[in-house]
């Protein structure tokens, strides 16, 4: 006899895998997911996400990283990670304990990068590589790779080729034609999509007189750039017939709905997890109070408005 | 390490702007560690604070009103709930062989000091304790339960005139098997400079943003000397507690 | 004997025209001004900007127009207004009464229409006039002009060529190259930069199932968005040497103090004056404030950060 | 047509979710009229309520608990401060020759109508008010006061079973020179057939999301029938209260 909510169908499919329940946490709000494993039952959402990875272990950026804005935070990381070598010997057997789908989230500073790292995490334990396309291409300039929709599907090819693990492309909304972009990952055999990254913002520290970041400029995340989040999965959705991993200010189930409405297939958490560690676990019970209150038997039956 | 939502026992503003909180609380802590406390709806992120004590089931916070956390945190009426994750952090090491402690504190830097008092008092160590303000001390009855204890402020009303630097370069650290630092900066860089000079251990507690306070986000880093030169260390996970020596700021 | 505060430097220029100080009123929210004259002394702030005016009367899109969102408001007004002959007839005669610079917001949907709409508000009682470049291109398949800096560096000296009155383009966040937009609006003979203009968001309406605005898209204003404004003032300062009129989230003396060291030489209040009628006058006075209190005799000193 | 900050005199839930808020207030307003509410830090816009009555130095405001702006109203304390914008829009007409008015309401719709009562009840006018509810009525007794009252509920545990459209429906409307609506559109859009169809009189109050409440944003349109065909009036200014053979709803 299952249990009562056995009945609701929660389950969606990225590359021929099968997740549980469609609520995933984001890349870099949820370490190599062991932090949280004192607040909740990380086992219960449908995917981890890991902080991005490079090939050479990085610094990240000098302190303060962190601010808090109107309904969202900005934070200037920097993609600080031990690197592919360690990561793979002192935090992926962690995560090989998981009972839920493990993406890596990857990050390089040339294609020649990108390709080394899909073939080094085509291992056990990961089931899929979400490639970040916000970074620096160094060989060009400093260029941001996810500016560009060729380089996009050239990376989306090449890391394709290099694993066997499902591929997701996570886009920057830096760009006027996040349709185009999309397309680019689809045309390069991407398997989902991934948006939004963080948007370019800055604070200023006006009793010191001078950026709040060394950095000057930051990546803005949390409630406020909800609304900006749904327009461009909105978008991507009408674009290209790909399921896609929307994240941008989810802190509730209502947040969820939204974005399965204008038609996301999964959901990620991210500064929502620093809010309330179970921020995830929270958002799906929440999804499916929804469901049952709206007599719907499955998620899929959601997704997807008319409107237009 | 949970999430609770705990109930206001009691919250009193001690002084202008500097509020005590009691909050009812039933887990044991390390002095030194931090809890991270979610400051109503018109806020995101959880504000961090030292655990100032706890005893008969009640945790202890000292804060400052500085901005839209803590003015939230000054209206909690007693019997609301509040939302805290805690104990976080590594909190204060007491090696085994002291038998003398000195404490520094500064302004509500004070805060964890407090309750490694209580516990180096347990263990029947030795303290005396050196609390600096700038215009009126606060919380010091609390201290001169535990230790013999040196006020300075700043304008001078109270205790010596100046920072609690100035009482420090008095006192003959060759006495003391450790000392223990909280406050601002540069209180903490003086700090760091005597007790290299005179070959003390010293633990000092760190400040810096923060994200998660659980180590996921990396938002809360300072620089660490290492074997390697240096290194970026958590002050939420690895900190707030650091060897002074090693700390670079 | 001046009063007090006459002791502070306020005053701006833009285009050989002196502005008493650099707080104004962002078009679109302000109306025609007779709208909050019952509220502030209208005369105190530096400009008024007006709603955008078009040629023809414009209906605009079917209500709801607003949505209250996390930190900000979307809206889908659709620039209904009455059309630049009864603006002049009915709407300019009260403006002329003010005693403080008028700025006239336009939008064309073709080249011709900014030019015809530039040389018809070529009379008295107007001292600039702000193009607003984030609406859609009929002639060109209905793509907005702001995303392309040659045409806006077209439609800036045709403007430029029609009128003797400052000309200020209003420059669309929609674009990832800001910093060439506004080197075309430069090249182009602008006398000063607005930005930014709201930012694409949407909405649903998760009972009903569907987008909550007809429209489906509409544009994110308000402390939501001041992150990202403050980040491409910036930028637009780096890039041009243009004084620049910032919007975006600006609802304290504080908020404009961080732009103007973000390098903005004045500030627009939007959203702002729909919580406070007499936001921008409390911009004003804490403005001053802020200079009083921290010892600088002019707005001037207090512009551009270092820190880089 | 000030911006004030007004105490609260008294806030009562009078029914779930149904509260009654007192304010200081010392100005005139027409019935009809509407304030706008600032309610907290953690909403942005001003949130638009009809005055439900003015008398004694007291503004009444009546309204439905429903998200965050409702929600921080609920919570307001006798004595706390308030901003609020108004008297604004338009009001009720009360054409010269009238001496019969009929007054139509539907749940919360009601707030209006109690503050039109007294003035017609003031001018001498005959009234018969008829108030429709989903389950349970509230500040009948006040409409009482001033006329004859008739009750619907849907559920039926009140008065006539259904909605206040049920009792229009046995009601002569030739024996009135007016109707007063407020309330939900299905009701009013049900007022406007029948009134048209008698040829009587109707006006009714619209609601629509606002950004000023002023007039200058444009946000607030409603489509109102001319003589071009049709335009968008805005409800802050030209409304709330419109012709309902007017209103295209
Ligand atoms: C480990 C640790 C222990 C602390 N213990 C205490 C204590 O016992 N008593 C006390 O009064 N204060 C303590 N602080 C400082 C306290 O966290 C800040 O004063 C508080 O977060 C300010 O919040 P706010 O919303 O009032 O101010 P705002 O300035 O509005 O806060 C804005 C943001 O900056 C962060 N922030 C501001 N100041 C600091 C700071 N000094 N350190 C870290 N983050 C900051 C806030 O958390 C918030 O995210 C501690 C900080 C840390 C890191
Ligand atoms: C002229 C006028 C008079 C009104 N008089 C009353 C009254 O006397 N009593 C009463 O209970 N309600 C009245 N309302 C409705 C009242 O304004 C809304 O219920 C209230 O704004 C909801 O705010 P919220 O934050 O609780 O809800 P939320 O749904 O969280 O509000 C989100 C946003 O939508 C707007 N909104 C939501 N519902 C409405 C609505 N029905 N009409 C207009 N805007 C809305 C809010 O103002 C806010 O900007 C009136 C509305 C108008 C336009
Ligand atoms: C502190 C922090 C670190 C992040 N690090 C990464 C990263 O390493 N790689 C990446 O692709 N996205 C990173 N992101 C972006 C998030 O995964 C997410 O896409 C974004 O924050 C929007 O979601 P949110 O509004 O729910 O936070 C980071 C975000 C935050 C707040
Ligand atoms: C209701 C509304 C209407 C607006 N109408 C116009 C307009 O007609 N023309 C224009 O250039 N900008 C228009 N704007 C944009 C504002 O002028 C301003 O640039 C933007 O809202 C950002 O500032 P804020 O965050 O302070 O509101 C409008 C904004 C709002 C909220
Ligand atoms: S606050 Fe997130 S790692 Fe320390
Ligand atoms: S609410 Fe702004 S015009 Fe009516």
């Amino acid at each position: 006899m299952g249990k009562r909510c056995d009945d609701l169908e929660l389950s969606i499919n990225i590359g021929g895998k099968s997740f549980k329940n469609p609520v995933m946490v984001a890349s870099g709000t949820f370490g190599f997911a062991e932090e949280y494993a004192s607040y909740m039952n990380i086992n219960e959402i449908g995917a981890v996400i890991t902080k991005g990875i490079t090939l050479k272990p990085t610094y990240g950026n000098p302190p303060p990283r962190i601010y808090e804005s109107h309904g969202g935070i900005l934070n200037s990381i920097g993609l600080q990670n031990p690197g592919i070598q360690e990561f793979i010997a002192d935090k992926l057997p962690y995560l090989r304990t998981l009972k839920t789908h493990v993406i890596v989230n990857i990050a390089g500073k040339s294609l020649h990068e990108f390709e080394e790292l899909a073939k080094r995490l085509d291992i056990e334990g990961i089931t899929g590589i979400e490639v970040n396309v916000s970074c620096p291409n160094v060989e060009d300039g400093g260029i941001m790779f996810g500016k560009d929709p060729q380089l996009i599907e050239k990376i989306t090819s090449l890391v394709k080729r290099s694993t066997s693990k499902a591929v997701i492309i996570k886009l920057t909304p830096e760009t006027v034609d996040i349709e185009s972009c999309a397309r680019a990952a689809a045309n390069g055999g991407a398997d989902a999509i991934s948006l939004i990254n963080t948007i370019v913002g800055m604070a200023i520290d006006i009793r010191e007189r001078k950026p709040f970041f060394k950095r000057v400029f930051a990546g803005l995340s949390g409630p406020a750039i909800k609304p900006i989040a749904l327009a461009m999965v909105h978008r991507v959705s009408k674009a290209v017939n790909l399921p896609i991993i929307a994240s941008g200010g989810i802190i509730t189930g209502n947040d969820a709905i939204e974005f399965f409405m204008s038609g996301a297939a999964a959901v990620a958490i991210g500064t929502g997890n620093f809010i309330y560690p179970d921020c995830s676990i929270r958002v799906l019970n929440q999804i499916k109070h929804f469901l049952k209150e709206n007599g719907y038997k499955s998620i899929r039956e959601i997704g997807g408005i008319s409107g237009e | 390490m949970l999430q609770l939502t705990k109930r206001v026992i009691e919250n009193t503003e001690i002084q202008q702007d500097i509020c005590l909180i009691s909050i009812s609380w039933d887990k044991d802590a390390k002095p030194g560690q931090f809890v991270m406390v979610k400051c109503g709806d018109d806020t995101l992120l959880r504000r961090p604070f030292s655990i100032h004590s706890i005893s008969d089931g009640e945790l202890k916070i000292l804060y400052q009103v500085k901005g839209k956390g803590t003015k939230f945190m000054q209206g909690l009426k007693k019997g609301s709930s509040i939302s805290i994750i805690g104990p976080l952090g590594n909190g204060f090491t007491i090696p085994r062989d002291t038998s003398k402690a000195l404490i520094v504190g500064g302004g509500v830097g004070i805060a964890p000091l407090l309750f490694l008092l209580e516990k180096l008092n347990h263990r029947g160590i030795h303290t005396l304790s050196l609390l600096g303000f700038k215009e009126k001390p606060f919380r010091v009855e609390a201290f001169e339960k535990f230790s013999k204890t040196l006020i300075s402020t700043e304008s001078g009303t109270y205790g010596e005139k100046g920072t609690v630097i100035e009482i420090l370069r008095e006192i003959n650290l060759k006495g003391f098997d450790i000392v223990y630092g909280c406050g601002p900066k540069p209180m903490l860089r003086s700090l760091r400079e005597l007790t290299d000079k005179e070959g003390i251990k010293c633990q000092i507690s760190l400040e810096e943003r923060m994200g998660c306070g659980i180590g996921a986000c990396l938002s809360c880093v300072c620089m660490i000397r290492d074997k390697n030169g240096w290194s970026y260390k958590r002050v939420c996970k690895e900190g707030p507690i650091f060897w002074a020596k090693d700390v670079m700021i």
